[in-house]
């Protein structure tokens, strides 16, 4: 099957997607490296082995399609097109950040890229994600919204309210839920009554699908289609993409709920690993060029250090502006 | 002008922005089809189509948060919540995220959106449908808050939060629908935000009120004419931004002040508006300011319990007495 | 079949749910003639043409089980045992009434009779029922809660969420919709992306079933068969009883939003004449027995709203009494 | 006595109430398992068993409902809100049910529930994660507020809010969590509600605070004994019942006042306790009170500005020393 992955995209998307995969690591783990310094304060939710999720969805949506995602988004961003640099900054809580250091890790935003925010009230992006499917169907720009979520995010009230508000309104809604299996410590099974996210849309006569959260092709395949449906349908839509992060939920977890057996069964199954193998065994690349690509990031994440490390503090009258405008 | 009713001069507000922006639409819980609760709505759906006017589902949360998403893709909402009780359902949405989106993005969105809710007591609506929550939204920085005491003013303060980038909460009476008074034709009859309306010029004592507790400070500065105590009645029309300026100036005047607000008095604004006078006006006070206010207890059903615990004509009256008794 | 009816219940119970049919009629009736004269003030919610819904749900339970509902719920309250006259003084607003005056029509509250209230927001109600299911089970005591909500009520977050938890807490909890196609004027398909409210459960691993909620017989068998299954499973069930007000939704509300026809059609249906009509065809009762019933209802009512007109209104301090105790 | 900390104090007694009474019970978000996302719940779970610690889904407005569900059934829940911005999903069961169900039901039932919520800002949480909400819970009518500065106010106040019958609001300050105290050991140590705690005695001005404010407040006094000024600290202990008296006779004796709160300033709780000292010492006030408060704004992530947003020691002492001016 692999053989054929050109027929499913060209090798040059292909190599793209490893390539943003390798910074999403890169980028995460070298927040975790700024946090332990000090550098990086807050809350902290890294996206290490989830990326291709993030990486496969974006790669299938159209560029002004709208994204909204929870607190675990610097991926998201990042994948859409976000500086690095501008990110980090952003972490760091310095002026150049990208929004001037004001929101932090939970809250990234970059309104050119349709990147419509990190929200870091669980579910509180549901109803904004339907929101704006409204307002970009009302003004018949052709567009979607693609809004990202955890699995443990659809016990709220906000889920099933949203859900059924887009089936009515007949809004373009692509729900993707990024079940990882836990909500902080909490098994998704302990805490839904059906553990099986996808299957949580039939009261609301929204169709669903699961999809392997590790594999990026596999997600990219997954939300074309239903991307196309939504957009055709304009209709909401559900995917469920089966992933795992293989930290702790922040970086104040240490993650004790699982057993190392569960962790490693995962780790065995690494997207940027696995992506890496497939292009290998597709011809599309040599180790070299992986190497390559993956030292790329490194650079671009330290250079991303580096700029967030030497640059400016917000100024004091910040903390008066922005509010009414 | 005309006289209209205060429920016809929002009517009209609605109708004169929608037609001046088609991006301005409105929905909320039978809101089209059946014209509103209140009947605020009516005739919207006709004028203007079930695109731009829009019943819900009852999902309050949902009704503030989809306006949030539509006013960030570039919409001017109206959403309605049917009485403002029910925003204790979308305080995650108002608070946690229509109040906060401006600023924590670092300012790179605008927010156009204006929650309209009727509220107040007085009604025999029980504990439950009957709150006056203007102190929630005051206490909480990211929104504008209009709280307009007659038709002309919630014409005016209403076409205001329309056009404005950020987000209004724009606060009903449900008592004072049907109230009537003159209202400007003009459709750029617009009522700046922040500016107290002096709505009776007096040297004895100022009455700070806003909303329905205008209209019985009103009253009871006709009651208190005919004993020779001559009052000055401030309208606040917004909470947020509040006017100080106008109510130190007019204490300045009269050194004596009674605030009155029918929400519950602990923690109420009228401890605000009185510490704001204290703060600017501690030299010249005569005696302290005094708060008239709901009682703190959810609201009875029995009228005549009811009656306790809103602020009455009477209420005022004895207050301004008080502050004027010279015990001090 | 209607010769089996006392195989499914003694004659004399079918006879008390035919009396308690014509008590609800005569005693909301008699409210709307008090609102009228202004002794009955605030929003008043009627529910001529649901009784069935209440009197077989009622007689199916058991007397020890918790009820819950909205604020349509004088007859819910008044089947379970609670007295006429006190109910009317509860909506004159006097210190006899039920809750001394202070709940009124929406807050009727009536704990010795396990008649857990009345809430007027709408989708109040249900996680508190999930509450106290969880009490119940927790004091092994046996009890089941039957919580009463409207169709609409199921748009709500509230919905969801006590759904899903009743069932991940395995919690006895009897969710039973009246559903009369519409929340104040909006219809049900219009808010609902399934208008089958039963078929919302889906997503909870929650059964459920639709009944005839026009039929009070067909309603009591129904309830019979999902309590017992509540009880013995430990686990929340749902019930979705069709039925239909045959005023406007509140004395406000003029009901312009339906037609003539549709009003007609089911005032065909009303329950009080028909179980009226088969108690007559299985020999149950002849017409005299049925007027005899009906006078004794409006006598019931008389009294009450004699005792209402008589009783003292609440003593000024009762207006900080009950607050903290 | 022993020293503990302030997560420990409350640790303590959460089990000395679940062993004395079987029918305590708590739940929440990773409460049990995980034993709290702050650790405040560490052992509960061991000790007493599943069916009395339990985990919830992410669902605020149902653990609270199903908390007040339960206390009607005749249990004593201890909900817990991993963080108190998070109440404000569950207002509507807090406010609109919660609060008014011992009252609209004519005083037939008992709610004996605590909510137990972290908060305060000063971790760089950002604006949906920093919340200081005491305000909203003390205006409302209908639940006690109590919000403990020391690991023994924590347990003494917890233990009497658990066996109390009507609703508690109980506000953990996260920065205080490692904080450090004597704890008296005595199983009966129970702080009676409504009652401040002079802290520090002075005659020169009043400091009235609460939770982490009150810590805040006891070094500004430190720091200005050094410069021979004289403060005495008010710890507020509960917000509802509000101790009026001890803050007015503090104030009588003083003449200055300085009030902080974490909270928003405009309608924050500060204005609610200097409309009460101008109220109960219009006569004997020296100079208007101060008000220390939270910025009016959504907190910033970045450490530089989210400093400026909360109150410091330093604002106190200058506060302090602006009563101190003479400018009056
Ligand atoms: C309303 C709300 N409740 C609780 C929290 C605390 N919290 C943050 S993340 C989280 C778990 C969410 O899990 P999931 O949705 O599966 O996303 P994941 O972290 O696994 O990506 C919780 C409980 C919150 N931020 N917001
Ligand atoms: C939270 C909330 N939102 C809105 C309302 C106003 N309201 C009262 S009843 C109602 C319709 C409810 O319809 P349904 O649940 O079908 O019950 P029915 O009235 O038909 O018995 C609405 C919108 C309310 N009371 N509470
Ligand atoms: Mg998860
Ligand atoms: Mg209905």
């Amino acid at each position: 099957m692999d053989k054929h992955l050109t027929e499913i995209l060209p090798a040059e998307d292909l190599l793209h997607m490893y390539e943003q995969t390798a910074l999403c690591r890169e980028f995460e783990e070298s927040c975790a490296e700024q946090y332990t310094k000090g550098n990086i304060t807050g809350f902290l939710h890294l996206y290490s082995g989830q990326e291709a999720v993030a990486v496969g969805s974006t790669k299938a949506l159209q560029q002004d399609d709208y994204i909204l995602s929870a607190y675990r988004e610097h991926a998201q961003a990042i994948v859409r097109g976000a500086e690095p640099k501008r990110v980090m900054a952003e972490l760091f809580g310095k002026a150049t950040g990208l929004c001037k250091g004001k929101g932090g890790s939970m809250h990234l935003f970059n309104p050119e890229l349709k990147f419509m925010g990190g929200y870091a009230i669980v579910g509180g992006q549901f109803p904004i994600a339907a929101g704006l499917a409204f307002a970009t169907k009302f003004k018949h720009e052709g567009r979607l919204v693609a809004c990202f979520f955890g699995d443990a995010a659809v016990n709220q009230g906000t889920f099933h309210e949203s859900l059924n508000w887009a089936r009515v309104w007949e809004l373009p809604v692509l729900f993707i839920c990024e079940n990882n299996f836990y909500g902080i410590g909490t098994e998704v099974h302990r805490s839904s009554a059906l553990p099986d996210i996808h299957r949580r849309t039939c009261g609301y006569d929204v169709p669903s699908e699961r999809v392997d959260g590790m594999d990026a092709i596999a997600v990219y395949q997954a939300v074309r289609h239903g991307a196309e449906w939504v957009r055709e349908q304009s209709r909401p839509y559900l995917l469920e993409a089966m992933t795992y992060r293989f930290r702790g939920h922040s970086m104040a977890d240490p993650g004790k709920y699982r057993s190392t057996a569960e962790l490693e069964l995962w780790k065995s199954r690494d997207p940027l690993v696995n992506l890496g193998k497939r292009l290998v065994e597709a011809g599309i690349a040599d180790q070299a060029k992986l190497d390559a690509l993956r030292a790329q990031a490194v650079a671009v994440v330290q250079e991303a250090v580096k700029f967030a490390e030497e640059s400016p503090w917000p100024e004091d009258s910040e903390v008066y502006a922005d509010i009414f405008m | 002008m005309a006289e209209m009713t205060y429920r016809d001069a929002i009517n009209l507000a609605l109708k004169e922005e929608m037609r001046r922006d088609p991006l301005v639409v409105t929905w909320g819980e039978d809101v089209a089809l059946y014209e509103g609760s209140f009947k605020v709505t009516r005739g919207l759906l006709a004028e203007f189509g079930e695109e731009r006017v829009r019943d819900t589902p009852i999902s309050e949360n949902t009704i503030i948060g989809v306006a949030i998403g539509a006013a960030m893709g570039g919409l001017r909402p109206i959403p309605e919540l049917m009485t403002v009780n029910f925003a204790l359902l979308a305080m995650d949405q108002i608070i946690n995220h229509m109040t906060k989106i401006r600023y924590m993005f670092g300012g790179q969105v605008k927010l156009p959106l204006v929650i309209r809710a009727p509220g107040g007591g007085g009604s025999q609506l029980a504990a439950q449908h009957s709150q006056s929550l203007e102190t929630f939204f005051m206490h909480t920085p990211g929104m504008y808050v209009a709280v307009p005491a007659t038709p002309a003013d919630a014409k005016g303060l209403l076409k205001t939060a329309i056009r404005d980038d950020n987000p209004v909460m724009f606060l009903e009476h449900e008592l004072l629908y049907n109230s009537k008074g003159e209202v400007p034709d003009d459709p750029e009859y617009l009522i700046p935000f922040g500016r107290c309306d002096v709505k009776r010029t007096g040297s004895d004592v100022t009455i700070v009120a806003y909303s329905r507790m205008t209209i019985l400070a009103l009253a009871a500065a006709e009651e208190l004419a005919k004993e020779k105590i001559d009052c000055e009645v401030v309208d606040l029309r917004t909470l947020t931004p509040l006017d100080s300026e106008t109510i130190v100036a007019s204490m300045q005047k009269t050194g004596r002040g009674v605030v009155v607000e029918e929400c519950w008095r602990t923690c109420g604004l009228g401890a605000e508006i009185a510490s704001r006078i204290y703060e600017g006006c501690f030299d010249v006070l005569l005696a302290p300011v005094q708060r008239v206010s709901g009682l703190d207890v959810p609201m009875p059903y029995s009228r005549k319990l009811e009656k306790l615990c809103i602020p009455q004509v009477a209420d005022i009256v004895a207050a301004v007495k008080e502050t004027m008794s010279g015990k001090y």
